[in-house]
């Protein structure tokens, strides 16, 4: 299948040049790589600009509720783990109302691929601040206290103990791309934080300037080392690539080390 | 002992009657950590064994460890769905504890009272203590002016109460064998106590009631409505902790897996629902079920799963509100939200259970109709129901589901129009070609999303014709108490199910209307029955008369009286009596 | 051109009359980005300089940013509170466009269109086409077959309307310079198109309409809110972004800082109204806006303000449900929830605005009554009434308010029985010797921790003697249109009130009764002014006529038709129309 | 005023020996340290056993909802900067349904001291698994997917960007004690994670084991280091004390500084 068999028939309704087409184009891309028979493949996000992709998906997509796509998605894939599950949405959608739902789904690790489309602002209702805005922009609206920094979704995952936490760039498919296979690939719970502009709500070089405080990660990053990822997660640069990759039996942030083999969410049920 | 004055709350009514005679109600009231609900399960057990029915309720205060604790447990010849008026026999370790139960434990004149030998306090006067007989057994160990540890009190009761029924006394060892067989230590210290206690020749004894002999089965509330949904095909549950509902997610979590389900103990409410959502997105039978404060918080999602047209079963275990309210205490006062919570015009499905045998039907019906009809059945239970123990029959096999109807190739697009009862098949994932969006915003027939006038108009009547034709599907689904040509007539839901199936009894020339389903409610069933009626209530356990009100924008109830206190205690027979002499 | 041929589903009323003599509609249609709302409020602000009344709407499709967008302005010589029936003059960049807006746009035959030169299209027939005169002008700038960016449309079609209205060609100047003043360039080129659009001769003209002179005030839904809660004394207010009420949240982030309050984005709309009830218990004004959605999430937390008897006003902006809907979209479908969310029984009171300049008003009784009786307001409005900008006279110094009563040494316990109206004193924090326990569970007078039915009882009671006092309060909240006379009489709610004034004006067999507040309700007014009516009806934009139900449980409306749509557009005299003959 | 001057006329209804009751005296401590007049207290929690807490204090006490006390806190604070405000609460009301609210406080950085009652176990409901269960007493009760671990509250506290991360265990009450003071006069928002018993739904030893697996702080332990503290807060065992104490004008996590003098949340009201 081609990238563009993965898309259904419906027109984006986004802005020319909204950074949600990149990654429209790099999920098709990656689907393709893998092979997935869009039968097999659901797609759910929340509610936002961004959350508008499951209905450019051919897929068993749901356009949810804000803030809850994990939870659906979390049902789903419990329910039937034949489906494979990629949440999408925005930054106000994930890291807002949303929050709680992400280091519950981390800790669970059901196998969901997180894709976080952060354009620092609420583009939907039209250019409020959200979690990751910077703080400047949010004190010039008047919404940020004099202590407040935005904050930083890639440390935030790490410290919750999640498996698979990487970071692309809307402008940079071919990268972009690879990060969102690998992550589908990855047999558990995988975030992936997506830097993508609004181009109506954030002032028109912020694409651009993002773009260029990013460095892609050396081919050789110990991203099997939760310090150095956490190292690549602080910083006024934005890391990209596959920032951490626990390879099962690793102990996790708490030092624990689970069994496999314990009973745990009852996975009861075959479906086809 | 002074004589019966009843509180100034619980006036007694001129009708009240003595327990039947087809059974016993034993009462033992302890302090938290005294065992005083083991006494009561063993108590329930031992009658099951011998074929006969009976209930057990409990009651604490409002801390849930420590404090003070009380069981009562009818056992009775016939079926039975009440825990009974009066308490025949009462056991109390200590008379101040008697405080916390004023108006759960009532006397009647031939009513036995079993107090320590040591106690020198009295019971108080609204228990009613005229005329009952009061015998004394040294329940306490005393070395040197403390108390001791010595037998466990509730083991002593346990063989008293034995005796006191007129049972074997192996029918007792047999019992706790059963139980803790595999803690010989803890079991021969209780075998001990119970031997002591059920030695005691003074104590008093009742004509024995004779069983059926057969072997029948104990339920609580929430197990039945946990099994029943299993029955009825349930594989995925989700839920949050939540006093009086928590056991429905432990007895899933013990049984569902073995029945090829999963169980997720979720963040909170919110994502317990879309947990639930989500499964039933992926064609399978999804529950969950919470109280009160679980239930406003799911209000969103209960409208994601009306618009979105995706089948979803909420039990809610009503408790006393608003707010946290007091979580262990029972109240119908969460009717108003299930009937009309949610932004939007949101069909909804809404079922009360009445007891604890009708909890596993009603789980049935409540998923053949959020099957079948792809919309959100809410199931009020309450924590009366939820965490009673209730002997019942065998479990007769589950009555025909409707399923599901599944979409094949070829079949109409998601949100088809033209469907005679709002209802188009739904598209499983996996299923090659079917790939569609849900979504909470409008859509077109298509699914597109839409903000159009005729659009929206169009789907919210399909989305609403699926309501009359539930309306239709379930036209019978309710019951009458009593006989048909009383002149009087109650119309309740829920729970109050039980005392009315006594209240008809004492009080023939009453009869009673009970829906299972409160929306859509079955009124031309209603209508039939209240022909002929003169006198008329509406009952419930909810301040503001929600049932009452509710049934006005149902009918015209001009005439009709509403019978209506807050939550708490259950009603009980005294408390009806009151409600309609206060009616008129 | 073809005649007038309506849509199905929007009949045509034998009784529909042109826009009145005293005013002129005016609508632009155009793309995103053409700025057709600037248009319309350009529009709006000449007129208030003139000293004239007027309203603008808006209309856009299901994306925000992008596709089609159009705006329609009233200008009146008296004050209008509904953006009026018919069009007198159409500007429409590309006829296709037309499309989104059937239903929103309606001509008459005295109507002027005007298109573009190079547009060949013909207007869509249900606009109502016979006999309008049409007009082209030169719009677009095309360059070798190419449409290239020329003058901006919006100031060309500025220009235009100006000259059609008679307004002089200085007033638009003015008005640009004082919008512009700060971008010179743009503001050059802006000019230099207005110009050139005042400057076509062929443009026809209507008669001048005369205002009073008086600089007048515009103001939109949402800020009249936000304005009306400062000037009642709003000190802090927390909320969560969402379509139609964000720019409560907006303007208060500008304008409450400098009345000494404080605005908190929240994380999502339990924490808004959590931090509401939080500054609350603090002793200061506080209030949340949102829309269904978030009132949805917020029914747990608006339990706890009743029950704890914290005082919080939250505003609901209703757009079209269930789940997310149709955001942009009015709708009146929240009603249910508003009056009857929630688990347990819980006191709230529900009041609904009527159009722009009520809602300033009636946020001072919001607050009045919120604090005076320590109990949560819902105050509905609507996207309709929420998003429309309109005129007004200068706003009135705020009616005198009822403030809490605060709590001084040796005053009641917190919740004290001992009060006929249910209020007790509030404990200020910081007042030395007030510390008490506030709590969602169930508490004794002086606050303790209960789970006594009895107990429960009196303070269930108590909380509801509030509900007693307030109706009394407000009985005479509501207001009626119309002639005393008339012998047709509708009831209705919310932002409907606009539609009937000039509904009544037109048809003075009816008059129509709007009540402010809805629970309690002021029943009295209503018996008192159905007397002596015919027909009846209760209209709402609601799919399952909430409002009609919700009378049903106060007194006998038995042959009251229940006159009702879904949302979507907001009601038009074409659609009452239609209605009430459907009813009949 | 003596410790007992902070306590209410109302007697705990906890279990003999439950964790709660060593809280209670180590906040009625630090309060009489830091001489804290009675009416200028406010004490907001959730709903658990441990959220009983602020019904046995002298204060402006609210026993508010389940996981909600810190939008609570948060607008009292606002509002009413002149109350000294603590919030109280336990794992599952703070952890699980309450968590996403915990970064956002820490993001607006208001000056509320957090004290969280950890006992690993839902004690009011009786007995379910929290997020901080340990999997093992999860996989017991069917309740943990097998690649599932607890959270880690004082790590994802860190990557929050919280100034003050601090833990004590109950049954150490003169370092509780000194942590609760020095996390209350932090001027800005503070944590406190309390390992507290529940000597019901635990098994009896379960205060006692993670007591010996704790480790106090030393002296000189850098506190000041985001790197030293996120090493302390890994690992099998417990550190006690100020794990992490930020300096104002230091680079929060995502790297960033922020200007004090910016506005911010609004603070208009003054009272008294
Ligand atoms: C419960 C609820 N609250 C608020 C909203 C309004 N809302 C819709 S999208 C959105 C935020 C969008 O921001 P983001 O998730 O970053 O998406 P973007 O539009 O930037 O892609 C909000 C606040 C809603 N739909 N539901
Ligand atoms: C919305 C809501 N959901 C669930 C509950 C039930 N509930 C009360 S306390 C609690 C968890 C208690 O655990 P924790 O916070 O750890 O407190 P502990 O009792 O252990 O101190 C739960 C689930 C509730 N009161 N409200
Ligand atoms: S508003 Fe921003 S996020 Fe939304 S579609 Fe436009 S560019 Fe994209
Ligand atoms: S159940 Fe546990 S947490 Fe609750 S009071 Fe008892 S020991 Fe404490
Ligand atoms: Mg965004
Ligand atoms: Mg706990």
């Amino acid at each position: 299948m081609k990238p563009k068999d993965y898309r259904s028939e419906l027109e984006p309704v986004w802005c020319t040049a909204c950074g949600a087409f990149g990654v429209l184009k790099a999920i098709t891309q990656a689907l393709t790589d893998l092979e997935v028979p869009p039968e097999k493949l659901a797609m759910v996000s929340g509610i936002g600009c961004t959350s508008r992709l499951p209905g450019y998906t051919n897929a068993y997509s749901f356009n949810s509720l804000h803030g809850r796509s994990l939870p659906i998605a979390t049902g789903l894939k419990v329910a039937r783990p034949d489906m494979r599950t990629l949440v999408v949405g925005g930054d106000g959608d994930g890291f807002s109302i949303g929050l709680g739902h992400i280091f519950h789904a981390a800790k669970r690790n059901v196998d969901l691929t997180y894709i976080v489309l952060d354009n620092g602002v609420y583009g939907l209702t039209k250019g409020q601040a959200s979690p990751t805005t910077e703080t400047k922009f949010k004190q010039r609206r008047g919404l940020a206290g004099p202590d407040e920094a935005p904050l930083n979704p890639v440390m935030l995952l790490l410290a919750s103990g999640c498996g698979f936490v990487a970071r692309g760039h809307a402008g940079n498919l071919p990268h972009l791309r690879t990060v969102i296979r690998e992550a589908i690939q990855y047999p558990a719970f995988s975030f992936v934080h997506v830097l993508a502009g609004c181009v109506t709500y954030q002032k028109p070089e912020y694409a651009d300037e993002i773009y260029h405080r990013c460095d892609v990660l050396p081919e050789n990053f110990p991203n099997d080392d939760f310090i150095a990822a956490s190292e690549a997660a602080r910083g006024e640069r934005f890391s990209l690539g596959v920032i951490y990759k626990k390879s099962p039996g690793e102990p996790l942030p708490d030092g624990s080390v689970t069994d496999d083999d314990d009973m745990g969410i009852w996975r009861g049920i075959q479906v086809s | 002992m002074s004589t019966s004055k009843p509180a100034a709350h619980h006036p007694p009514g001129p009708t009240v009657r003595r327990g039947d005679p087809d059974s016993a109600v034993v009462s033992l009231v302890g302090s938290g950590g005294e065992g005083a609900a083991l006494f009561g399960e063993l108590i329930l057990s031992m009658a099951a064994r011998q074929g006969l029915y009976g209930v057990m309720v409990q009651s604490y205060g409002p801390q849930i460890r420590g404090g003070e604790s009380a069981s009562l447990v009818r056992v009775s010849r016939r079926e039975v769905c009440h825990e009974g008026e009066e308490t025949d026999l009462l056991i109390c370790f200590r008379t101040p504890d008697m405080g916390r139960f004023r108006g759960f434990i009532r006397l009647h004149e031939g009513s036995v009272v079993t107090l320590d030998s040591k106690d020198t306090g009295d019971l108080p006067e609204w228990v009613g203590t005229a005329g009952v007989h009061t015998y004394r057994f040294p329940f306490t160990n005393i070395v040197d002016g403390h108390e001791v540890a010595g037998d466990p009190k509730n083991m002593l009761a346990l063989g008293l109460a034995c005796r006191y029924l007129g049972w074997d006394a192996d029918l007792g060892r047999h019992e706790l064998r059963q139980r803790f067989g595999n803690r010989p230590a803890l079991l021969s210290k209780d075998l001990d106590a119970f031997d002591r206690g059920y030695g005691s020749q003074d104590m008093p004894t009742m004509p024995h009631l004779q069983g059926s002999g057969r072997n029948l089965h104990i339920e609580t509330g929430n197990e039945a409505v946990a099994r029943g949904a299993m029955q009825a095909g349930l594989r995925f549950f989700a839920g949050y902790p939540i006093t009086p509902s928590s056991e429905i997610l432990e007895t899933l979590i013990d049984e569902l897996p073995g029945h090829g389900g999963s169980v997720v103990q979720a963040e909170d409410e919110i994502s317990a629902l879309g947990m639930v959502l989500g499964a039933s997105f992926g064609g399978v039978k999804a529950m969950t079920a919470t109280s009160g404060p679980g239930l406003s918080l799911m209000t969103e999602m209960m409208g994601l799963s009306a618009k979105s047209e995706i089948p979803a079963v909420i039990v809610d275990c009503q408790r006393a509100g608003p707010a946290t309210g007091m979580p262990s205490r029972t109240e119908q006062s969460d009717l108003n939200h299930a009937l009309y919570s949610g932004h939007g015009d949101l069909p909804r499905v809404v079922m009360g259970v009445m007891d604890v045998v009708h909890a596993r039907d009603i789980m049935h019906k409540a998923f053949s109709i959020s099957e079948g009809y792809q919309v959100p059945v809410l199931v009020l239970s309450d924590a009366y129901i939820a965490q009673r123990h209730q002997i019942r029959d065998e479990v007769p096999p589950p009555p025909a589901q409707v399923n599901r109807s599944v979409w094949r190739e070829d079949g109409p697009t998601r949100f088809n129009l033209d469907t005679a009862d709002g209802v188009v098949p739904f598209r499983v994932p996996g299923t090659p070609g079917g790939q569609y969006l849900a979504a909470g915003i409008e859509q077109t027939p298509a699914g597109t999303p839409s903000a159009d006038t005729t659009i929206h108009a169009l789907m919210g009547e399909k989305r609403w014709r699926k309501m009359d034709a539930i309306a239709e599907h379930t036209e019978s689904w309710f019951r009458v108490l009593g006989k048909p040509g009383a002149t009087r007539g109650i119309i309740a839901w829920g729970s109050n199910y039980g005392l009315l199936c006594e209240w008809v009894k004492a009080h023939p020339e009453y009869r009673a209307f009970v829906p299972e389903i409160l929306m859509p409610f079955p009124i031309k069933g209603l209508e039939e029955w209240r022909k002929g009626l003169g006198w008329t209530g509406a009952l419930e356990l909810a301040h503001t008369g929600q049932f009452y009100k509710y049934l006005k924008t149902l009918t015209d109830v001009e005439g009709t009286r509403s019978l209506k206190r807050s939550g708490g205690l259950p009603l009980s027979m005294v408390d009806l009596d009151r409600l309609i002499r206060q009616a008129d």
